[in-house]
């Protein structure tokens, strides 16, 4: 269990510092990856093998891969030019502070309550599937309805090369 | 690992998300430093659900929405860059800023 | 008809005519006038009829109507009329109506142009009738609105400027108006929207009234033309269309003046009467600087929008005596009343008028008239007939106005009294100015093909100076009108 | 005769001709003419009836107009001595007039116009004059003014007729609202709108003590301030020469029987009021004085004959002021109504000279010989001219001596003085008028302002019957009106008139004989300069030919920093008021459009910004 979690979170942890540092963003991607891989891991640790295996497949299999192909259609092979050492730091200075934030907060909570004992069928996944159809019935359809508006809009809006002009034009005016 | 644990690693995914989202200037690195938020907060739900709640399958629902709706935000994230990328050839963030009165 | 919604019936016939305008296929331009043409005619009428029917016996407010309308905040739809409301619903009747025939002639976007006079319209007679803040609130705001669209597009000189002037001051009114009305609910307890139970609170204590009332007052005064907030009337006045202007100088103002008597001095009199030497003060000075500025205009609409300015003070200057109570209060409001129905049928003449030359000619500085009276006979003698109603010739229904007002000012207010009664002669001097420099003096040879108002033309302007002549013959019957109110409960 | 019913007649009918000749007969004169005539001939009729019939007391017939609360505005006639005879005088001077217009104003295109306004005038001017309601007063007074407003600026096209006329009305109206203001504390003071319920509360037995003394004054010397304006007393006289503009037989009206006699009415009406009011009493022979002598000079060097006589109708006005003004009211009234008829006869004449010699100036006019072509205005123009000097018997003459000799009181001797003074200069310059125009020598150094135009015969005879008739019914009037007085004495129920003897008409008589003498050595012998004697003192004739810089005066005094304020008020409205709420709006625009520039999408920035932000925010509270 603890061995689970502590490799959960060198996994995460480690991932996420390659998406964010890497200079490449392929490796970023690839970095991405490893994070999720860590996060999945960490939910089978919270007890959550359902959802830790659509993290597995929507994310690393759907998001991952989409943005892969993204790179692939967009900047890839391109030398990307670092950012600004000013920028970083003040991203840094953000993310510390509002890190301190959250520990102050965090730790300023009651104290915790201990794992209770959850009988076995609440974590299961046709209990999830009966709360899903009948409790979250609505949200259920609503983000159905979003992700088929998502899709919808995606394809508007990827679709709509030929009136926006050429990429090489482009390259060429700037 | 308590829950306080599981919160501090969640903040700090969310921080490096964080900095991920302000300091990178390809729009790709921008949207994966939004994932990285996500997750974060997924964590923490599901933290905040093994330790206190009494009903554990609502956590793991949320959790799957959040995972759906991030779906479909990247699925709408990645279609922009591309637009975008075809309109001016790059997809650098900085080059955007083109929002003058 | 007993129990026939009449109030809501009037104000339900500009809403008609709006959905009616609505429906009709834009190119059906007769169509939208002749409907618009018999929801005015029909409002004529309903506010005839609502004259009729109340009962001066009684007084006090009758015809009133009930309904829920937002129950989870205490908002009510309620409506009634006191002897005020009678007269200025009329008046906003026969403007409407009148309006809309002296625009018979329009040839661009009618279709919007009507729905949004008939919106505004909707809205005045809404704030006339109604008797709940928020709904008069509501009605002020709807009524206050299409302003900008009406002056932005069918207007003329600078309109967008002039319409953004005006939107902005009125919201800023507005601004004021808001918390004030707010305040109101909240310290009666926040149990009812109703004035005439609000004016019952005990809550309202003096210390409360004095800080509230000003907000009122100004905000509402925004919109009457308050001198130092009048800036926006003159320079909307001559950028509107004609019958705009019309309604703008000739109902619209009214309602800031009658937001001041309906919610400021009903449910706050003691604060009224604390800041009624100050506020008479500044209707004075409104008086007064009103005319003198009107004396150095070169456009007709100018010199009328401010002449608005000097007369609309000596409409706050009858209310302002009311709030201060004494042995002629009454007499005061009387004047106040009776100078909002006169100088409302005056202005709409005046418009008119003008608007007549303005569409032939698109020259409105009076230094390129002269003679006009000799080449446009008719649209010149109503334009004179408008101007001697504004000097207060005897026999016109502003003397009557004039009179009360000043009666009442000399004996409260000795000093404001004299010096807006010396105001009498400014007023003289500048629409003398007019006068002789267009309308009389040696003919414009540019202006020699000028056509004078037809038959169809003439029927609104008419109808003006017989409202005007027959309240200045018979002022009673305004004036039993409006004593009523105070009569009643 | 029923008198309610012949009141309403004569009331009701100018307002019927009014309304008739207005709307119906725009465009067919002749019918409006004859209609408005019609009417004034009722007037005439139905007044002089009342007026014979009339019973000793007053009486009113007024009728509930309407009501406020329960005090009832009441509208209506009033019948006394002072109202019947006034009432019959407007109507017949009025009639007289309009028989004349038809003649005079024949081929005017706006003649139908011109008949119209003239029933106007007539009628406010009688309802003025029966009123038995304050309310009522104050709105004829007002209606007089308009309808002279519009008559002056009859001939709208003329710029110098507009500008009168806009004079005229404004000037009275500084005026009107003195009396406005008293009417306001008269009404106040006395609880009563009516008249005569008014008139009993001063009239028989003295001020009463409810009514504190200085409130009597002040009311008297704010309805004073009113007539000065109206009857065109100094400092407010200036309108009326100016008012000439107008066709003639406006003026003659204007300035006989309406307009300016309604001031004169008005201080008749409230005469018991202003008798118990000492100061204002000796307020008004003060300015009447002034405005007797003053008026005068300038008639005496004033070449055009409309502005001779409008001068002496100013200084006549002042001759009546002073009669009313030293306490007697039957002196001033008297000399109200003979002015009347012989100032009327004299513009007529007047207006029959300029129509046929075209021309306003007296030398011309006399060099174009028209006292030899039209011998009976010629005989109007002296019976007119001998009554306005006071010559004896002749109907000036006898009203000039009651307010001479109502000019007896302790204090009152150098009134006297001014008054001679004032009587021999009416002499003189009357006299002036009518050798200029009986005698005129071609040889003598006095030059005419604008070449005469020769007589057009196209213009018909000289003396049409129209013209003649009023001409002559006027001239019968100035001669015998005079000898009516004691007549109008009862009439006015004055007990004791006191007829002065032979020894007390002697300086009078002796002055404007004087004067005439004078007259015919500077103008009427053969030979004669035709140059008065003022202009011996050159400095004095360009000051009186200058009006005694009035006009200028009121130019810069008042005009201009009137115009000036309007200005100032103006630039604040434009400059101030203006930009000042525009530079609000523009800047806070701008403020708009500089913030807007450092929003330019940089999204990253303001993310970072609001986590800073946020986080901060968290601490700040966790501190706390």
């Amino acid at each position: 269990m603890m061995i689970g979690a502590v490799l959960a979170i060198v996994l995460t942890l480690a991932g996420a510092i390659l998406a964010v540092g890497a200079r490449n963003i392929v490796h970023a991607v690839f970095g991405l990856g490893i994070c999720l891989c860590g996060v999945a891991l960490a939910f089978l640790v919270l007890g959550s093998p359902f959802v830790a295996a659509m993290e597995v497949l929507i994310y690393i299999g759907g998001i991952t891969v989409a943005m892969v192909f993204a790179v692939m259609l967009s900047t890839v092979g391109r030398e990307e030019p670092r950012e600004g050492m000013a920028k970083r730091v003040l991203a840094a200075i953000g993310a510390l502070v509002f890190f301190g934030a959250g520990v102050a907060i965090i730790l300023g909570m009651p104290e915790q309550i201990t794992a209770p004992v959850t009988p076995e069928e609440a974590w299961s996944v046709e209990q999830i599937g009966r709360d899903l159809l009948n409790r979250f019935n609505l949200v259920f359809e609503a983000l159905s309805l979003v992700l088929l508006l998502a899709i919808i809009g995606a394809i508007t809006i990827a679709s709509r090369s030929d009136e926006s002009h050429d990429p090489t034009a482009g390259e060429g005016d700037s | 690992m308590t829950l306080h644990a599981w919160m501090v690693f969640a903040l700090t995914l969310f921080c490096i998300g964080l900095y991920g989202v302000i300091a990178r200037r390809n729009l790709i690195a921008i949207l994966i430093g939004i994932e990285l938020m996500l997750n974060a907060a997924s964590i923490n739900v599901l933290a905040i659900n093994y330790f206190v709640s009494p009903e554990p399958a609502v956590g793991q629902i949320i959790v799957l929405f959040i995972i759906g709706l991030a779906a479909a935000e990247a699925a709408i994230a990645l279609s922009i860059i591309l637009g975008v990328y075809r309109q001016r050839a790059s997809i650098d963030v900085t080059l955007l800023e083109e929002l003058r009165g | 008809m007993p129990g026939f919604p009449i109030l809501t019936a009037t104000i339900l016939c500009p809403l008609i005519a709006l959905l009616v305008t609505l429906l009709i296929p834009g190119r059906h331009e007769k169509a939208i006038k002749i409907a618009n043409t018999l929801c005015a005619l029909a409002s004529v009428i309903l506010a005839i009829t609502i004259w009729a029917q109340y009962d001066r016996s009684v007084g006090g407010f009758q015809m009133m109507e009930d309904m829920a309308w937002l129950p989870s905040f205490d908002i009510r739809y309620t409506v009634g009329v006191d002897g005020a409301g009678v007269v200025l619903g009329l008046l906003t009747a026969i403007v409407f109506f009148t309006g809309v025939l002296s625009m018979w002639t329009l040839k661009t976007r009618v279709k919007e142009y009507f729905a949004f006079k008939a919106a505004l319209v909707f809205g005045v007679f809404g704030v006339f009738f109604a008797l709940d803040i928020f709904a008069f609130f509501f009605f002020y705001e709807i009524a206050v609105l299409p302003m900008y669209p009406l002056i932005a597009i069918w207007g003329s000189t600078r309109k967008e400027y002039s319409a953004m002037k005006l939107t902005l001051f009125l919201m800023a009114g507005s601004v004021l108006l808001f918390p004030g009305l707010i305040a109101l609910y909240v310290q009666a307890g926040g149990e009812t929207w109703n004035i005439l139970e609000l004016a019952q609170s005990p809550q309202y204590t003096r210390t409360f009234q004095i800080f509230c009332y000003p907000f009122i007052y100004i905000g509402f005064g925004v919109l009457a033309g308050m001198f130092p907030f009048h800036g926006w009337s003159p320079t909307g006045h001559v950028a509107a269309p004609t019958a705009v202007s019309m309604l703008h100088a000739g109902v619209l103002m009214k309602l800031g003046a009658f937001g001041i008597l309906r919610i400021g001095m009903t449910c706050l009199p003691l604060g009224a009467a604390y800041w009624a030497p100050t506020f008479a003060t500044l209707a004075t000075a409104g008086i007064i600087y009103g005319a003198f500025v009107a004396m150095r205009q070169t456009d007709f609409k100018y010199v009328i929008g401010f002449s608005s300015v000097s007369h609309m003070g000596i409409v706050l200057l009858g209310l302002n005596i009311y709030a201060g109570g004494g042995d002629v209060a009454q007499t005061g409001l009387d004047g106040a009343i009776f100078q909002m129905f006169a100088h409302g049928i005056m202005t709409a003449l005046f418009f008119s008028a003008v608007g007549f030359i303005y569409d032939q000619t698109h020259d409105r500085d009076i230094r390129h008239f002269g003679g006009l009276v000799s080449q446009v006979p008719i649209a010149g003698s109503m334009f004179i007939l408008a101007a001697m109603c504004g000097m207060g010739v005897p026999g016109f229904a502003s003397f009557w106005a004039e009179l009360l007002v000043f009666i009442a000012a000399v004996q409260t207010y000795p000093v404001l009294g004299i010096l807006a009664i010396v105001g009498l002669i400014f007023t003289a001097a500048y629409t003398l100015r007019v006068l002789g420099k267009a309308m009389f003096g040696p003919r414009n040879k540019n202006w020699e093909h000028l056509v004078d108002v037809g038959v169809w033309a003439l029927l609104p302007r008419a109808i003006l100076v017989g409202v005007l002549l027959l309240f200045g013959f018979f002022p009673n019957l305004i004036l039993d009108m409006i004593r009523s109110t105070v009569w009643g409960p | 005769m029923n008198h309610e019913l012949l009141a309403l007649a004569c009331v009701t009918a100018p307002l019927l001709g009014f309304a008739v000749a207005l709307i119906g007969f725009r465009r067919r004169h002749s019918s409006a003419a004859a209609i408005v005539i019609a009417s004034g001939l009722v007037s005439l009729v139905a007044s002089v009836l009342l007026l014979i019939t009339a019973r000793p007391e007053a009486q009113a017939f007024t009728a509930r107009w309407f009501m406020i609360e329960d005090f009832s505005i009441e509208f209506g006639v009033l019948l006394d001595g002072r109202t019947l005879i006034m009432g019959s005088v407007v109507a017949l001077i009025t009639l007289c007039i309009q028989v004349y217009s038809l003649y005079y104003m024949a081929s005017d295109p706006g003649k139908g116009r011109f008949f119209a306004f003239l029933a106007l005038f007539e009628w406010s001017m009688l309802l003025f004059v029966y009123s038995a309601n304050l309310l009522q007063m104050f709105i004829f007074w007002e209606l007089v003014g308009l309808a002279s407003f519009l008559l002056i600026g009859f001939w709208y096209e003329k710029p110098s007729a507009v500008a009168a006329a806009k004079k005229a009305f404004l000037m009275t109206r500084v005026g009107d609202v003195g009396l406005f203001i008293g009417l306001i504390l008269l009404f106040q003071t006395s609880g009563t709108l009516d008249v005569l319920g008014i008139a009993n509360i001063f009239e028989p037995h003295g001020l009463p003590e409810s009514i504190a003394p200085q409130r009597i004054e002040l009311i008297a010397m704010l309805l004073f301030v009113g007539v000065i304006g109206k009857s065109a007393q100094f400092p407010l006289h200036t309108w009326l020469p100016d008012a000439m503009e107008g066709p003639t037989p406006v003026s003659a009206l204007l300035h006989s029987a309406t307009m300016v006699a309604a001031g004169v009415f008005l201080v008749t009406r409230f005469h018991g009021l202003f008798l118990d009011a000492p100061t204002t009493m000796t307020t008004i022979l003060w300015i009447a004085t002034f405005t007797a002598l003053l008026s005068s000079t300038m008639a005496m060097v004033a070449k055009d004959m409309k502005r001779v006589l409008a001068f002496s109708s100013i200084s006549q006005l002042g001759f009546m002021l002073m009669g009313l003004g030293a306490g007697s009211l039957f002196a001033g009234y008297f000399h109200l109504t003979t002015h009347a008829f012989f100032k009327a006869l004299l513009f007529l004449c007047a207006g029959a000279y300029i129509h046929s010699s075209g021309t306003n100036d007296l030398i011309a006019i006399g060099r174009a010989g028209a006292a030899r072509r039209m011998k009976i205005t010629t005989i109007g123009l002296v019976v007119g001219g001998a009554a306005l000097a006071g010559i004896p018997m002749f109907a000036g003459f006898f009203s000039k001596e009651h307010i001479l000799s109502a000019l007896h009181g302790p204090g009152q001797m150098i009134f006297k003085i001014g008054a001679f003074g004032a009587a021999f200069m009416t002499a003189y310059y009357t006299f002036r008028m009518v050798f200029l125009i009986m005698r005129p020598n071609p040889n003598s150094q006095a030059t005419p302002d604008e070449p005469a135009y020769p007589h057009d015969d196209a213009h018909g005879p000289a003396e049409p019957l129209a013209m003649i008739l009023p001409i002559i019914v006027l001239s019968l009037g100035a001669l015998v009106i005079g000898f009516f007085g004691d007549k109008i004495g009862a009439i006015l129920h004055v007990e004791h008139i006191h007829h002065p003897t032979i020894g007390e008409m002697a300086p009078a008589v002796v002055v404007a004989l004087l004067g005439v003498v004078l007259a015919w050595i500077d103008f009427g012998r053969a030979n004669a300069k035709q140059r008065g004697f003022v202009s011996l003192v050159p400095a004095a004739e360009k000051l009186f030919e200058k009006r005694w810089y009035i006009d200028e005066i009121y130019n810069t005094a008042i005009v201009r920093p009137v115009i000036m304020i309007a200005k100032l008020c103006y630039g604040t409205e434009t400059r101030g008021l203006d930009k000042g709420i525009d530079s609000l709006a523009y800047s806070t625009a701008k403020v708009g459009r500089e913030v807007a520039r450092g929003h330019v999408g940089r999204l990253q920035l303001y993310i970072g910004v609001a986590v800073v932000v946020v986080a901060s925010l968290v601490f700040y509270v966790g501190m706390r």
